[in-house]
């Protein structure tokens, strides 16, 4: 299950950095809460899953509304992040897999991948919805890897959800102290 | 307090009378009229009437008496523990530097005169270095082998250096205006001192009677004569080879001195 | 009404800092379920960071509004004091990441993208830490943790070469400074205090790491703070530079090394923080002065004795002499860069007259008291 | 005399300072008189601290936090330097008509010297000295932002350099208190650290260094008092090594080539002085002069030139406070002055070169070679001192007649000290050998004479006559021809290659980076690609960190 998991976390942060715009952005993230909560219900957190889940969920449908309209799926241009969502998951493998050790090589895949897909996502991006749809994800991310408890999971369930729910920021403003 | 009352009587006797000013004045007139001679100088009427004396003629006598108060010279009033080298050398230095501050139209050559200077210093100086003493006796007792050659270097070195510091050179300072230069009273005060400090360095102390007093004050009269003669020839060679002789040849001769010194230091240690 | 806000917000402010003074050192609580403990350090450097705020909201400098102040300090106090008392590097990375959204949707002159970029990173890589931290695996795991812990601190602090961008006409509060001057202060405190056990084996690298950063902080943030065209540019460098400083100690690990860090973090948040918002009204009508208050002013900026920098690079000399003397000097040499760039900042303070200049010279008895009698401020931090 | 008050002598100037800041509203001559009770009361307060013991006091405040504690400590060395550094600051406080921000850094500044003085271990000196120098700079800004003043890193340096000898201690011997310090811990590279602060804090270098440049400013206020502050604190520091070193430097070379340094500076100051264009660039090489014979017989490492040392030190105060009170025209009280400070017999300043080289020429070995070169130096210097006397003034300061008798009084008072040479070493003797061990037959039996090697100093006996004798002589007799001959605005000599090192430093100095090089130094650029947020650089430095570990 966790391998599983795994692959969805991967294929929830290669749509976030595949997409432009609000619904893409909410599916993306949608998806990888579902995985996180997998995670964390093969931990043993089902709490921590339930919560997890609905955070994400919560932030996904907010996502939903707030953004640029449209999907916005592998607009044109988009062939260097095809290229970057399957090398990173290529070299986040070799990395779970070949050089560390421990009970789960899903999570550790999971973990690396999305970490660096969305960390990318948010060096690479503009536009506010995509960045704090990223950095939501990497608070999904951080509520299963911080091995806090049901802590964890609930903070990152709530800074999803928060994250999710701000408004697009305001206009520059002229001078001040 | 009675010991100080004595020491100081004794101090203020070197200082104006023996060797002090009254030596100073008596040795330093039989010179200056020799030199007068000798240069066809003008000794001029002497004036008889009291006037006041120029202040440069009175620091530079007040120097001169502080620097022979420290010659070995015999029955000097100054005990031998209390004579000291480089009092003589620095009070004696700052003759010249006195007629610079005080009436700078009679120095000539202000420059060269210090480069001389230097090189007389090193005369005097050198060869306390490795004796570790500033006793004047103690040096001209010192006749160990190893240590002549500095002595009899230094020695030379001071006569080459002395007819320049007693301007018998033929350079004229800015205020002469006459074809033969007069008397020179501040000169008179300068002969003893000079002469005497050179008496003192390079031979070995005179005995306090009367033959040590003789012996010391012929050595003196010899290297003044030295230093007249000296003056005239100087004076026959004119201005510029006497400056040639000063810059090329004893200027180069004092770095060899200094050598020498170390030399000396080093292979004695 | 906006008085009874101000009013019950700077109680509320006035309660929490009580309550932090009174929480005594390493004091845990698992009454929400989870353990809460704050640490010497973070508590002081929190009491520290409170006392700036009290002293900008009582004296506040030209056309700042003291509500504005008030509601951004208290904001980011909070934040603080929860990351000080969270027990992982997890939830204050969260903590973090909560504290770089909102710093973010406040109102600048940058591009959204520019104001949230640096931060957010620093997020990430410190994420990837936590991540890489968990898992078994070669040495060089271990070191990679070094790395993104050490890269993620600075760019949470936005100092080389994570700099944040800067624009010298944004207001404070959604400037690069908080993270530098306020914020950075405590994430520097409790990143660097969780750190032991994650890189275990790898003390070494992260100590040698910080301390790189740090003198590559310290060289180029002085000759720039000396050199750039714009005074506020030279105000942002001068706090990278003091930063230097602090990574230097922290990477001595030396208790000398730490306190000299703290000391530093300490005339940050008590002297060079509040000396540049006074100094703000100046830098936009570029009113230079050349009096006393300006000498005296650059003196406190440039680590001079008798003000609060000079024992702090007292001690950093100290470690690095007890751990690798010639660090030390160059250490020495580099306290020489200070001096330029603080002369011009001491200028840009103009001529400062009424509330600014009570300000100014609080802050600077504030620097000579604690230069000449550091030891309560070490001792509040457990030192 | 309880211990807490050995605070007093850096209270009271703090405290003159905050009256005179306050009253500053009462007009500047308040503020003045402030100031300047504050700088007398703490010379008070010294001696009579030490009166009324006469024995060491230490005052332990505890620690402050940087290794190092509030350790107060007044023995004799202690309160030699600090009445050499006090008497001419109250002096100038007294006499020089300063704004109150000036009286109030003033005093500050000589608080911050006495309390490096009374310090009691290494890195509160360094503190105390820092805070002195700093201060020091804001004085000269304060009084003229525009004239030339030390760079504010060379005079920090020095105590960068001492608190880090003094760190070092702590943390090889575990202590830097210098009752404590045990002598194995004095290395030659902590004494090289305190020596470079002691030569750099009081600027004795034999370049115009800013200890010289300083009196070339249009007002000598603030050059007079950094002068008379920061001078004695930078020998305090070697002195304090004697102590730190059980009466000797860790090796015989050091004192070697201290003592040839000294000379170097004292040598470079009379070269300078020798082509002096003006009588104000002349007398700003006095000072630095005499620090130089200073140091060469402080460094020779026995008592007696130690105390020549101090000798000079307390020449060279007085001079200091002088030499600012001196009027533009050519006067009396300007020949004294000049006189004095040349050393001319039997002056205090004579017996201090006196003593200083005939120690040298004692010791023996290459210090022969060193009191050679020194006293061919002070012929240099009084050549140098003849020649001033008919230069312009080059200035455009005015002091009243008031001020110029006060100078002359200081210049007298130098030049009659010379026979109490020998009572001053009998009064020092005590805080001499709290720092070195004296002679066997010690350095002064009595108050008439000093006992060096191989001679004896009969400082009352010979000096005292010839005082007198000269006074009166010199009263009747007839002054010269006030002129000014032309060869004396000439230099006496020129030093060989000179020009060259002028001409190799302009050369030098035009050094540019050639055209098509300086896009690669552009500082700008650099700072643009730095400073812009570019994920690229912040990916490359990621790179490059993880390999930097990687190795």
């Amino acid at each position: 299950m966790t391998e599983v998991a795994a692959f969805v976390a991967w294929l929830g942060a290669a749509v976030i950095v595949l997409a432009d715009s609000r619904r893409g952005l909410a599916a993306g993230l949608a998806i990888l809460a579902v995985a996180a909560a997998a995670m964390a219900w093969s931990q043993g957190e089902q709490g921590g899953a339930i919560v997890l889940l609905a955070g994400g969920v919560l932030a996904a449908a907010l996502r939903f509304t707030i953004g640029p309209d449209g999907w916005g799926l592998m607009q044109p241009g988009s062939t260097p992040r095809l290229l970057f969502t399957i090398i990173a998951a290529l070299v986040a493998l070799w990395v779970a897999l070949a050089v560390t050790s421990g009970p789960s090589a899903g999570i550790r895949f999971a973990a690396l991948t999305v970490l660096v897909l969305l960390g990318g996502r948010l060096l690479q991006a503009a536009e506010p919805a995509v960045m704090l749809t990223a950095i939501a994800g990497i608070a999904l991310v951080l509520g299963f890897v911080s091995g806090d408890g049901i802590a964890s999971y609930s903070l990152a369930a709530l800074i999803t959800a928060g994250v999710s729910a701000m408004p697009a920021p305001a206009p520059p403003h002229p001078r001040g102290t | 307090m009675t010991q100080l009352l004595s020491s100081a009587a004794g101090d203020t006797l070197s200082l104006l009378v023996y060797p002090g000013l009254l030596t100073i004045a008596v040795f330093g007139l039989a010179i200056e009229v020799a030199w007068s001679a000798v240069a066809r100088q003008a000794i001029g009427r002497p004036n008889l009437r009291w006037r006041r004396p120029p202040t440069v003629q009175v620091i530079v006598a007040l120097l001169a008496m502080l620097a022979v108060t420290q010659f070995a010279a015999p029955f000097n009033a100054v005990p031998t523990a209390d004579r000291n080298l480089v009092i003589a050398a620095i009070a004696i230095g700052f003759t010249a530097w006195a007629e610079l501050a005080l009436d700078p139209e009679l120095v000539a050559r202000p420059g060269l005169l210090l480069i001389i200077q230097s090189c007389w210093l090193l005369s005097v100086l050198g060869p306390a270095i490795e004796p570790e003493s500033l006793r004047p006796q103690v040096l001209g007792n010192a006749l160990v082998p190893a240590l002549l050659p500095v002595k009899v270097a230094s020695g030379f070195l001071y006569l080459l250096c002395l007819p320049a510091l007693m301007r018998l050179w033929p350079m004229s300072p800015p205020a002469e205006r006459r074809a033969r230069p007069r008397f020179n009273a501040t000169r008179t005060m300068l002969w003893f001192p000079y002469c005497g400090l050179f008496t003192t360095l390079f031979f070995p102390p005179s005995a306090d009677d009367l033959a040590g007093a003789v012996r010391f004050f012929g050595i003196s009269i010899i290297a003044a004569l030295l230093c007249v003669l000296a003056g005239t020839l100087l004076a026959r060679r004119g201005a510029e080879r006497a400056r040639g002789l000063y810059t090329r040849a004893v200027a180069p001769y004092s770095l060899l001195v200094l050598a020498l010194i170390v030399v000396t230091l080093t292979l004695t240690r | 009404m906006p008085r009874l806000a101000f009013a019950s917000g700077a109680a509320l402010g006035v309660a929490g800092l009580v309550a932090v003074v009174l929480s005594r050192a390493d004091l845990t609580s698992n009454q929400l379920g989870i353990t809460l403990s704050l640490s010497p350090a973070s508590r002081a450097i929190l009491i520290a960071a409170s006392a700036a705020l009290a002293i900008l909201v009582a004296l506040p400098p030209p056309r700042a509004e003291r509500s504005t102040l008030l509601r951004w300090g208290l904001g980011g106090l909070a934040g603080m004091t929860a990351m000080a008392a969270a027990p992982s590097l997890g939830l204050v990375v969260m903590i973090l990441l909560l504290l770089v959204v909102l710093q973010a949707s406040g109102v600048g002159r940058r591009s959204y993208a520019n104001r949230f970029r640096a931060p957010a990173l620093a997020v990430g890589l410190l994420a990837l830490a936590i991540a890489l931290a968990a898992m078994q695996g070669p040495p060089l795991l271990t070191r990679l943790v070094v790395v993104c812990l050490v890269a993620g601190l600075a760019a949470a602090l936005g100092v080389l070469p994570y700099i944040h961008e800067f624009d010298p006409d944004e207001t404070t509060a959604a400037s690069p400074i908080p993270w530098l001057a306020f914020l950075g202060p405590i994430v520097a405190v409790v990143v660097v205090g969780k750190a032991g056990e994650m890189v275990e084996g790898a003390e070494d690298a992260f100590g040698a790491l910080l301390i790189g950063l740090g003198l590559i902080n310290i060289v180029v943030a002085t000759l720039a703070s000396w050199r750039t065209s714009s005074d506020a540019q030279a105000w942002r460098y001068s706090f990278v530079a003091d930063w230097g400083l602090a990574l230097c100690g922290f990477g001595l690990v030396l208790p000398d090394g730490v306190g000299a860090a703290l000391l530093v973090l300490y005339s940050i948040l008590l002297g060079r923080l509040p000396l540049y918002l006074w100094s703000r009204q100046s830098l936009r009508e570029k009113a230079q002065a050349d009096r006393p208050i300006n000498f005296i002013v650059a003196a406190a900026l440039a680590g001079s004795a008798p003000f609060a920098g000079f024992p702090a690079r007292i001690l950093l000399l100290r470690a690095a002499t007890a751990m690798y003397w010639p660090l030390a000097l160059v250490l020495a040499l580099s306290f020489l860069l200070w001096l330029p760039g603080s002369l011009r900042l001491g200028r840009t303070m103009g001529a400062p007259a009424g509330r600014q200049l009570i300000g100014v010279a609080v802050a600077l008895g504030i620097s000579v008291v604690f230069g000449l009698f550091p030891r309560p401020l070490l001792g509040l931090a457990g030192l | 005399m309880p211990p807490i008050a050995l605070l007093a002598p850096i209270a009271l100037p703090v405290a003159a300072a905050a009256v005179a800041a306050a009253t500053s509203r009462l007009g500047e001559r308040v503020a003045r008189l402030v100031a300047a009770a504050g700088a007398w009361a703490a010379l008070v307060a010294l001696a009579v601290l030490w009166l009324t013991v006469r024995s060491t006091q230490e005052l332990s405040l505890g620690p402050l936090g940087f290794g190092a504690g509030l350790d107060l400590r007044l023995d004799g060395i202690g309160v030699v330097f600090g009445i050499i550094a006090l008497v001419p600051a109250a002096l100038l406080l007294t006499l020089q008509q300063r704004g109150w921000q000036e009286c109030t850094v003033a005093s500050l500044a000589i608080a911050a010297v006495v309390l490096a003085i009374e310090s009691g271990n290494m890195v509160l000196t360094a503190i105390g000295g820092c805070t002195a120098a700093t201060l020091a700079v804001v004085q000269f800004d304060i009084e003229d932002v525009r004239a030339v003043r030390p760079s504010w890193a060379s005079v920090m340096i020095p105590w960068i350099a001492l608190a880090w000898a003094g760190v070092t201690l702590q943390v090889e011997a575990g202590t830097a208190a210098y009752a404590a310090v045990p002598v194995s811990a004095l290395t030659t590279q902590i004494f090289a650290l305190i020596a470079i602060a002691a030569l750099l804090g009081a600027g004795i270098v034999p370049w115009r260094g800013w200890a010289v440049r300083i009196w070339m400013r249009p007002s000598l206020r603030a050059a007079s008092v950094t002068a008379a502050t920061l001078l004695p604190l930078g020998l305090y520091l070697l002195v304090r090594a004697y102590e730190l070193g059980n009466g000797r430097y860790p090796q015989l070379w050091l004192n070697l080539a201290l003592a040839a340094w000294g000379v170097l500076v004292a040598l470079g100051a009379a070269v300078r002085a020798q082509a002096a264009s003006t009588r104000s660039e002349y007398v700003a090489e006095t000072v630095p002069g005499l620090a130089g014979f200073a140091l060469m017989s402080i460094a020779i490492g026995t008592a007696v030139g130690l105390f020549a040392g101090l000798v000079l030190l307390a020449s060279a105060a007085l001079l200091t406070s002088a030499l600012p009170l001196l009027p533009d025209r050519r006067s009396p009280a300007a020949l004294f002055v000049v006189a004095a400070a040349a050393g001319v017999p039997p002056g205090l300043a004579f017996g201090g070169r006196v003593l200083g080289l005939a120690d040298a020429f004692e010791t023996g070995n290459a210090f022969g070679v060193v009191a050679i070169a020194g006293a061919a130096t002070w012929l240099v210097a009084a050549a140098a001192a003849a020649r001033s006397v008919g230069l312009p003034a080059g200035r455009r300061r005015q002091a009243t007649d008031a001020l110029a008798l006060v100078a002359a009084v200081l210049g007298v008072m130098v030049l009659a000290a010379g026979p109490a040479v020998a009572a001053l070493a009998s009064i020092t003797s005590d805080a001499i050998a709290g720092v070195m061990t004296l002679p066997a037959a010690g350095l002064a039996p009595d108050p008439l004479s000093i006992i060096t090697v191989s001679t004896r100093l009969p400082a009352v006996a010979l000096f005292g006559p010839l005082l007198i004798l000269g006074a009166a002589a010199v009263a009747l007799s007839r002054p010269g021809p006030a002129t000014t001959a032309a060869q004396s605005k000439a230099p006496l000599f020129d030093v060989p290659g000179a020009a060259a090192a002028m001409s190799l430093r302009d050369r030098v100095s035009s050094w540019t980076v050639p055209e098509q090089y300086r896009s690669l130094f552009d500082p700008v650029a650099l700072e643009r690609v730095a400073a812009g947020g570019r994920p690229a650089l912040w990916l490359a430095s990621l790179i490059a960190l993880a390999i930097a570990v990687s190795r």
